[in-house]
């Protein structure tokens, strides 16, 4: 019983950076129509930032926590900027192209700016042991986990009820018309650009802190988008969820079967659940008319 | 005359990972060539010609490899070749190589395949991935006898190495194995082969990890409160990753065929390196930039035999005469006729978490 | 014919811009998409304040061009304004962002209705009032649900799935949640059952007479749009062909003819057509 | 006369939303016949059903004596229906010429092995049908955006390469949805005069749904009337005219009595 | 001054080459080509045969994706598959390479009927995901079917001997690949003018048209990805023979994703887009390495350790200009040009 509850909770604690990570996927998705393969690259840069400000400004909390989310925001409304708003309007496939080539030179940043070896994220706390009921966990994991809850709850009401939130939705779904109403696609992009930089970069951060740094961190991206299309491509509150469910899933497979077993287990459990749920499992159906 | 020596000239090429995480050990492997290179030529060159050093990336992509090879040998036209990329990219340029006869000393990823049968002109310095583990797992289980026995390895031809060399000493020893994992390339998260580690009992455990996952597996035997006595392998033997496991790093036992820094014959090293690289390069130093090294300078002294005009066919023989040479950072190197192998001398290392170095243990 | 019905020189000869007083004016404009297709030559068009104007033409003359054009989105289409201007209240506007032109006044609404699918109608409406504080977008949206009361009955409903005639009520309101100057219509009776016709073109004679709005009209159903209509413009690939009030458009013999559907023996039976028309083109 | 198209007790269910409820009808070979029925009234579903687009809920289409229920979809083009789509359903990044070539699909045969090889069996067929396609082009006049990429289109033209596409079919039953909207006058009598004409010289069938008052009035041979799913009248252009349902639910009750005027 | 050629007969309608000029100019490439080995040296040639291994497969993931629409994340699995049914065929068990190549061609065929099932149900990124599930999953299956693949080990491969013809020679395995590049090329644009490839272009850019005019769109996405696998696994089984070592790792997720960037950097849906697109991708790197040796002098002193990692970031940023400039890829500059030739100096 330990042993699962223990599997589970390390399940839930690494399933809840994929969910961070895929719901920064989903955000970008839900208000650009686009798939940013450089998603996994940008979590990493955020990462690896908030471990330089850790080490040469403060390793405080909350000036790392401000540093790294300043940085994400700035990051986000670069990449937008210069890279994404030039390509408005443009084949979506071209503009996908993009992001990839994007995802290269991000890659090659961290062996230029940094370097190849490991490293410590050490912001004073999260790296420590909790005992609950004689189960250790991080407490690093512990935060994630409710952070994920968290960003949950409010991108829900956000997409919701905000009026930008539905913007985005609007925007992604015909861009030609939202312009038309007066919504200025570009400042909508350039919001959904920061904040799934954010929301993904918080995701970096917590891996940072569990996991260490490496140049490796960005295959991340590889195992969060199949948990937003898991949860749903349009769904960011599926995508958290898609996370948690991969995170859960790979850890059984890995605890009961094999390690060698986890990818595939994960695999599987997608392919399982988009053949009863074609559009993943909070996501929409297309509308379509003829 | 042979290609890549001019009278002033003499070019040596190389095809590493210059680029993504296996950088870190195409770098370092990179400078160790280039602090032999710089030794040789702040010494007069090579009978009075300079050494040129003609690098590659191959961004550890087999494909490009062989691409980076063709190039320095056919259009840099380079007299010899150092290094050569991971062992998969080795055996993939293995015909490349042979067929253009070109003088090799490989010293990154010496696995078998590369000296059995022995090729002409390829030499290897080093000692193959599975002595070396079975060098390791005779040392633990010979300390700790009768103890239960954890393995994981990674799902490619390195993994299968370290496998193969721990079976064989399981059976030769008989050992009681409780626990044998096999993780995914890349896998980051360990916390569940840990727990089945944890859960099958084991008190000595072989972390068949590369660099980070060895990291990740302490830290997380950590945290499932557990020590048992481990064991890791040469790549993944340096010393950032000390400080990364913190005190879970503590006294873990390692095998290598080079010295460690912390020794006297690493230390000399380092005081050596200092002036003839750049401060990012110096930083990006580790037992690798030994293995480089050492290749390099059996390389150079060889071409250095053969007088006035070297040739390649002089300096594979003069390779092939070998013998004892004294590089500093590892045993003596000797090659033979029909030994292509150096079959370096292995010895028994444990982390000391104090002073995030490696010490000798036998 | 009021006065205030600005007479357009023949289009032949554009060589002096004669004074002419319109909210919207197209002065000259030419349009070029893809940097090969030539879709606008050289077209002038006045839309003078407080009217009604219809732009008829066969298919693919150029009408929803030119109303892209006016609002701004016709970069998104690989097309741009090689010559001409188009101005608003006298000001220069070809070059303004989609958003800014709303923000003037300027709203179109789209051929073929392009409501946002996924959106409910409610929904659809306050992305019509973005640009509008939330206090004014209440108020305009209970404005369009009293004109559409259709439309407030359904207002939870996902647009995606309704008629065809409910998501053309919802393009239309929606646009007039901008609360425009000058609204633009493509096409609105496109696939509407007549007696909806019948009431978005009440709504769109009582938008003028009452609201006082300005309204460029497209339509292919020039019975229903010159009934309404102060003034008509006649396009043919690309080019202003004829011009004038509605009346006398209506009086016009090709246009009775072509556009209308009644000879000089009155109206026929399409059963009685004998042979395809050969277009006539008043330029070749 | 035996039926051509026998529509029995037809239902479609969305949901909670009853699209086309118990509809009945029949269409004889060689009749000209036209749907109406206000916006929502279930029109385009009843015909998304016939064309196996949708899988009725209930009810029984059959057609030339085979029940469609008992093939699959993609065989309703050969056995003989074809039609075109409300909201345009073209294969916009393809010429004009390859999207009606692609109506031709089920009157070509070559195979896999034929089409890597092209020349002989492929090369022939592809001609024939080439030729075919340039005559469809030449009939719609449409020959001088032959070769243009159909998403660049204006919307009525795109009308006219989905009826090129249809008639490439070579269908029995030709089910046209709202074919002249976005038409002008001079188009919509060149559009009657054509579903005159293949009627006449073809001897297609044709099913039309259409707002345009005009035109079903004139061609037709009968009209169906939906109303909320459920047909409401039936009957010739004169009779449809004169039904106070249709009147009160469709046309509003002015343009009735005026058309019934007219017609009378 | 040209405006446009007149087709006298309908046969000329359908023709894969329709002008004189472009007869005139693809005699010269082909001689070109079959010249090339004889004239390049062995690096260069390296360039040609990896061009020419890519394009089979790009051509391969062509008419899935570009033509069909259906977008596989995964294509790197078909590649494995075939380099290993080759290499298990003819070096494992010493059949003749013509059997290996035919192997290669139908193992990852049949693989693909599995991996096409789901697309009947799932569309666009949802269906990429299985495909991408794929290719990890036959990673997997691999290394555990040790006894018939080695596992890990890899396999060893010779170049072939096929029907007396030796392959083993830089040239004339450049002859083998020639080959098979081009019977692919041809055999694409054969069946991209036959119904078969208007079908797959129909479903693509609208499914349910495409069923309306008769096309079963089970049967032609199964039989996209059977096409589109085995032809790639063809060029797996070329591209294992090239690295001379067939192995898991030899065939990393990295090559899904550059055959995306070959079909759009190209332009998606046009055979010639598959070939133009490859050989920009493949000899980009080798672009910016020249550019690159120009400052080296000065970039190898700046930057110790970063130099080739600035390599790398170039070689991100060209891609992005490219499309920002570009963004119908290579074919539609290619359009532009041609266009503004035969009208010029006319504009319209
Ligand atoms: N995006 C585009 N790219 C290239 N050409 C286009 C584009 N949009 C329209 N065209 C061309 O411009 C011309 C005018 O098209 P437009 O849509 O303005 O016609 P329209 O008058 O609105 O016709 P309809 O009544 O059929 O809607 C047509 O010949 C069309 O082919
Ligand atoms: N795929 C669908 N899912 C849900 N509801 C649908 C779907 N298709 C149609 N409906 C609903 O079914 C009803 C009938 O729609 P249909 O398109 O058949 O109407 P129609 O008679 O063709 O109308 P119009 O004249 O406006 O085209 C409408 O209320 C519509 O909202
Ligand atoms: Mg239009
Ligand atoms: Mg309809």
């Amino acid at each position: 019983m330990q042993y699962l509850i223990q599997l589970l909770i390390s399940g839930l604690a690494i399933g809840a950076i994929y969910g961070l990570i895929a719901m920064g996927f989903a955000v970008i998705y839900k208000s650009t129509g686009l798939v940013n393969f450089a998603q996994g690259e940008m979590t990493m840069i955020t990462a690896y930032i908030a471990w330089t400000i850790s080490t040469t400004v403060s390793g405080n909390v909350f000036v790392v926590a401000v540093g790294a989310i300043l940085a994400a925001v700035l990051l986000g409304l670069i990449i937008e900027r210069l890279v994404m708003r030039p390509m408005l309007g443009e084949p979506v496939f071209a503009t996908v192209m993009v992001t990839i080539g994007l995802a290269v030179i991000l890659r090659s940043a961290i062996n230029f700016i940094w370097d190849a070896y490991p490293h410590g994220l050490d912001i004073g706390m999260g790296r420590g042991i909790v005992h609950l009921g004689g189960i250790g966990v991080r407490a690093g994991q512990i935060a994630v986990i409710a952070t994920l809850l968290l960003l949950l709850a409010a991108i829900w009401a956000f997409f919701r009820y905000s009026k930008v939130g539905v913007a985005m939705r609007a925007v992604a779904a015909d861009d030609r018309t939202a312009l038309l109403m007066g919504i200025s696609a570009t400042r909508v992009h350039a919001l959904a650009w920061a904040a799934s930089s954010v929301i993904a970069g918080i995701g970096g951060v917590f891996f940072a802190l569990s996991y260490d740094l490496s140049p490796a961190m960005f295959q991340l991206g590889l195992k969060a988008f199949p948990a937003t299309i898991l949860g749903g491509l349009d769904a960011v509150l599926g995508s958290g969820v898609g996370g948690l469910l991969i995170g859960i899933t790979e850890n059984l497979a890995g605890g009961y079967i094999g390690s060698g077993m986890k990818e595939v287990a994960g695999f599987a459990m997608i392919i399982i659940v988009l053949m009863i749920r074609p559009f993943g499992i909070f996501g929409e159906r297309d509308i379509e008319r003829v | 005359a042979d290609p890549g020596i001019t009278d002033s000239e003499i070019l040596i090429g190389d095809v590493e990972p210059l680029t993504g995480p296996p950088a870190l050990l195409g770098v370092a492997a990179s400078i160790g060539h280039k602090i032999a290179i710089a030794e040789a030529n702040a010494a007069g060159g090579i009978n009075g010609r300079k050494i040129k050093y003609v690098l590659e990336d191959d961004g550890y992509v087999t494909a490009r490899t062989i691409q980076g090879v063709k190039k320095v040998i056919d259009v840099d036209k380079v007299f010899a070749m150092l290094g050569i990329s991971g062992s998969g990219q080795s055996i993939a340029v293995m015909p490349v190589l042979e067929k253009s006869g070109i003088p090799t000393v490989i010293d990154v990823a010496p696995v078998k395949f590369l000296w059995e049968p022995p090729r002409k002109n390829v030499f290897v310095v080093g000692q193959s991935y599975e002595e070396g583990i079975i060098h390791l797992v005779n040392f633990l289980a010979d300390k700790n006898p009768g103890k239960k026995w954890g393995l994981i390895t990674q799902d490619d031809d390195y993994g299968i190495t370290v496998r193969d060399g721990f079976d064989s000493v399981v059976k030769a020893k008989k050992l009681n194995v409780v626990y044998s994992g096999n993780y995914k390339k890349g896998q980051q998260d360990f916390s569940s082969d840990m727990l089945q580690l944890k859960d099958s009992g084991a008190e000595v455990f072989l972390a068949g990890g590369i660099i980070a996952e060895n990291i990740a597996m302490t830290k997380e035997l950590e945290k499932l409160n557990i020590k048992p006595v481990t064991g890791i392998f040469w790549p993944g033997r340096i010393e950032p990753v000390l400080k990364l496991m913190g005190p879970a790093g503590d006294r873990i036992y390692a095998v290598d065929y080079v010295e460690p820094f912390a020794g006297t014959a690493g230390k000399a090293f380092l005081e050596k390196a200092k002036p003839l690289v750049s401060e990012a390069e110096f930083k990006g130093i580790n037992r690798y930039t030994m293995t480089g090294y050492a290749a390099a300078r059996v390389l150079i002294a060889a071409i250095e035999r053969c007088g006035k005009q070297p040739t390649w066919a002089c300096t594979i023989s003069e390779l092939e005469k070998t013998k004892n040479v004294e590089t500093g950072v590892m045993a003596p190197i000797s090659f033979g006729p029909g030994v292509r192998f150096s079959n370096q001398k292995l010895q028994i290392m444990q982390a000391d978490a104090a002073t995030l170095s490696f010490k000798p243990v036998e | 014919m009021p006065t205030t019905i600005p007479h357009p020189t023949p289009q032949r000869a554009p060589v002096a811009v004669p004074q002419r007083q319109g909210l919207l004016e197209f002065r000259n404009i030419r349009i070029v998409y893809d940097n090969a297709i030539e879709a606008i030559r050289d077209v002038s068009i006045a839309v003078p304040e407080g009217r009604i104007v219809a732009l008829l033409g066969s298919n693919g003359a150029g009408k929803s061009t030119l109303l892209k054009a006016m609002s701004g989105i016709l970069y998104t289409e690989e097309g741009v304004i090689e010559n001409g201007s188009i101005r608003f209240r006298n000001d220069e506007v070809h070059r303004l962002a989609p958003d800014e032109l709303v923000r003037r006044g300027i709203v179109q609404v789209p051929e073929g209705r392009r409501v946002f699918a996924a959106l409910t109608i409610d929904e659809n409406l306050q992305m019509g009032g973005y640009t509008r504080t939330s206090a004014e977008a209440r108020e305009r949206r209970d404005k369009v649900f009293a004109l559409f009361p259709r439309l407030y009955e359904r207002r939870d409903q996902i647009a995606g799935y309704m008629s065809g005639g409910e998501q053309q009520m919802l393009a239309i309101g929606r646009a007039l949640m901008t609360d425009p100057v000058l609204l633009a219509l493509d096409e609105p009776s496109l696939g509407l059952a007549p007696l909806i016709i019948d009431r978005i073109y009440e709504v769109i004679a009582r938008l003028r007479d009452e609201l006082k709005m300005t309204v460029l009209l497209v339509e292919q159903n020039a019975q229903r749009a010159l009934d309404i209509a102060d003034y008509g413009y006649i396009l043919e690939t690309g080019r202003v062909v004829l011009d004038g009030t509605a009346a006398r458009l209506t009086a016009n013999e090709d246009v009775q003819e072509f556009y209308l559907g009644v000879s000089s023996t009155g109206r026929k039976s399409l059963r009685d057509v004998k042979h395809y028309k050969r277009r006539k083109r008043w330029l070749s | 006369m035996t039926a051509l198209l026998t529509v029995e007790n037809l239902s479609k269910r969305f949901g909670g939303l009853q699209a086309v409820a118990d509809v009945s009808l029949r269409v004889a070979p060689g009749e000209i016949c036209s749907v109406i029925g206000p916006n929502g009234a279930g029109k385009t579903t009843l015909f998304n059903m016939i064309s196996g687009v949708l899988r009725p809920s209930g009810g029984r289409i059959s057609f030339d004596g085979i029940d469609l229920s008992t093939i699959s979809p993609w065989k309703f083009a050969a056995v003989g229906i074809g039609r075109t789509f409300q909201n345009l359903a073209l294969f916009k990044h393809g010429t004009v010429v390859e999207n009606i070539l692609t109506g031709r699909h089920t009157h070509l045969r070559s195979t896999v092995l034929d089409a890597v090889w092209f020349y002989g069996r492929t090369r022939k067929e592809e001609i024939a049908a080439r030729q075919r396609v340039e005559h469809i082009i030449e009939f719609l006049e449409i020959e001088h955006i032959r070769d243009a990429v159909v998403g660049t289109l204006s919307y009525g033209q795109q009308k006219r390469v989905e009826l090129a596409r249809a008639l490439a079919c070579e269908p029995k039953l030709l089910l046209l949805d709202e074919m002249v909207s976005g038409m002008n006058q001079e188009e919509t009598e060149d559009i009657a005069r054509f579903v005159l004409d293949i009627r006449d010289e073809l001897g297609i069938t044709v099913v039309m749904i259409e707002h345009e008052m005009r035109i079903v009035m004139d061609i037709s041979d009968r009209i169906h009337v939906l109303n909320f799913g459920r047909k409401i009248a039936e009957g010739t252009p004169g009779e449809i005219r004169r039904d106070p349902a249709v009147a009160e639910a469709y046309l509003g009750s002015q343009r009735a009595d005026a058309m019934a005027k007219a017609g009378a | 001054m040209r405006t446009g050629d007149y087709k006298q007969s309908y046969g000329e309608l359908v023709a894969l080459i329709d002008s004189p000029p472009v007869w005139l100019w693809s005699a010269v490439l082909l001689l070109a080509l079959i010249a090339a080995p004889h004239l390049l040296n062995s690096y260069a040639l390296s360039f040609l045969m990896i061009i020419l291994i890519t394009v089979t497969g790009a051509l391969g993931l062509n008419i899935l994706t570009g033509y069909t629409g259906l977008i596989s994340l995964g294509h790197v699995g078909f590649l494995v598959t075939g380099a290993y049914a080759y290499a298990v065929l003819v070096s494992k068990y010493h059949m003749p390479p013509s059997v290996g190549f035919l192997g290669a061609g139908v193992v990852p065929a049949l693989a693909s009927l599995i991996v096409g099932a789901p697309s009947l149900r799932l569309k666009g990124l949802y269906l990429a995901i299985t495909t991408l599930a794929f290719s990890f999953i036959i990673n997997t299956v691999i290394l555990e079917m040790r006894w018939l693949t080695n596992g890990a080990r890899g396999i060893q491969v010779q170049r072939p001997e096929i029907f007396g013809i030796s392959f083993d020679g830089d040239a004339a395995f450049t002859y083998l690949c020639l080959g098979i590049a081009g019977l692919t090329l041809f055999a694409t644009l054969n069946i991209r003018r036959s119904r078969i490839g208007r079908a797959f272009v129909a479903i693509r850019d609208n499914d349910t048209a495409a069923r309306v005019m008769g096309i079963n769109l089970h049967a032609y996405k199964l039989f996209a990805f059977i096409t589109s696998a085995f032809i790639t696994g063809i060029a797996g089984a070329l591209y294992g023979i090239y690295l001379s070592f067939v192995s898991v790792e030899g065939f990393p997720f990295l090559l899904s994703i550059e055959a995306l960037a070959i079909l759009i950097v190209g332009g998606l849906g046009s055979a010639l887009g598959a070939v133009l697109g490859t050989i920009l991708i493949v000899l980009l790197p080798e672009a910016t390495r020249i550019v690159f040796s120009l400052f080296s002098a000065q970039m190898d002193a700046t930057f110790t350790t970063g130099a080739q990692e600035l390599k790398s970031m170039l070689y991100g940023l060209v891609i992005i200009l490219f499309l920002r400039f570009q963004p119908r890829g290579l074919v539609g500059a290619w359009h532009d040009i041609r266009r503004t030739w035969v009208h010029w100096p006319l504009r319209y």
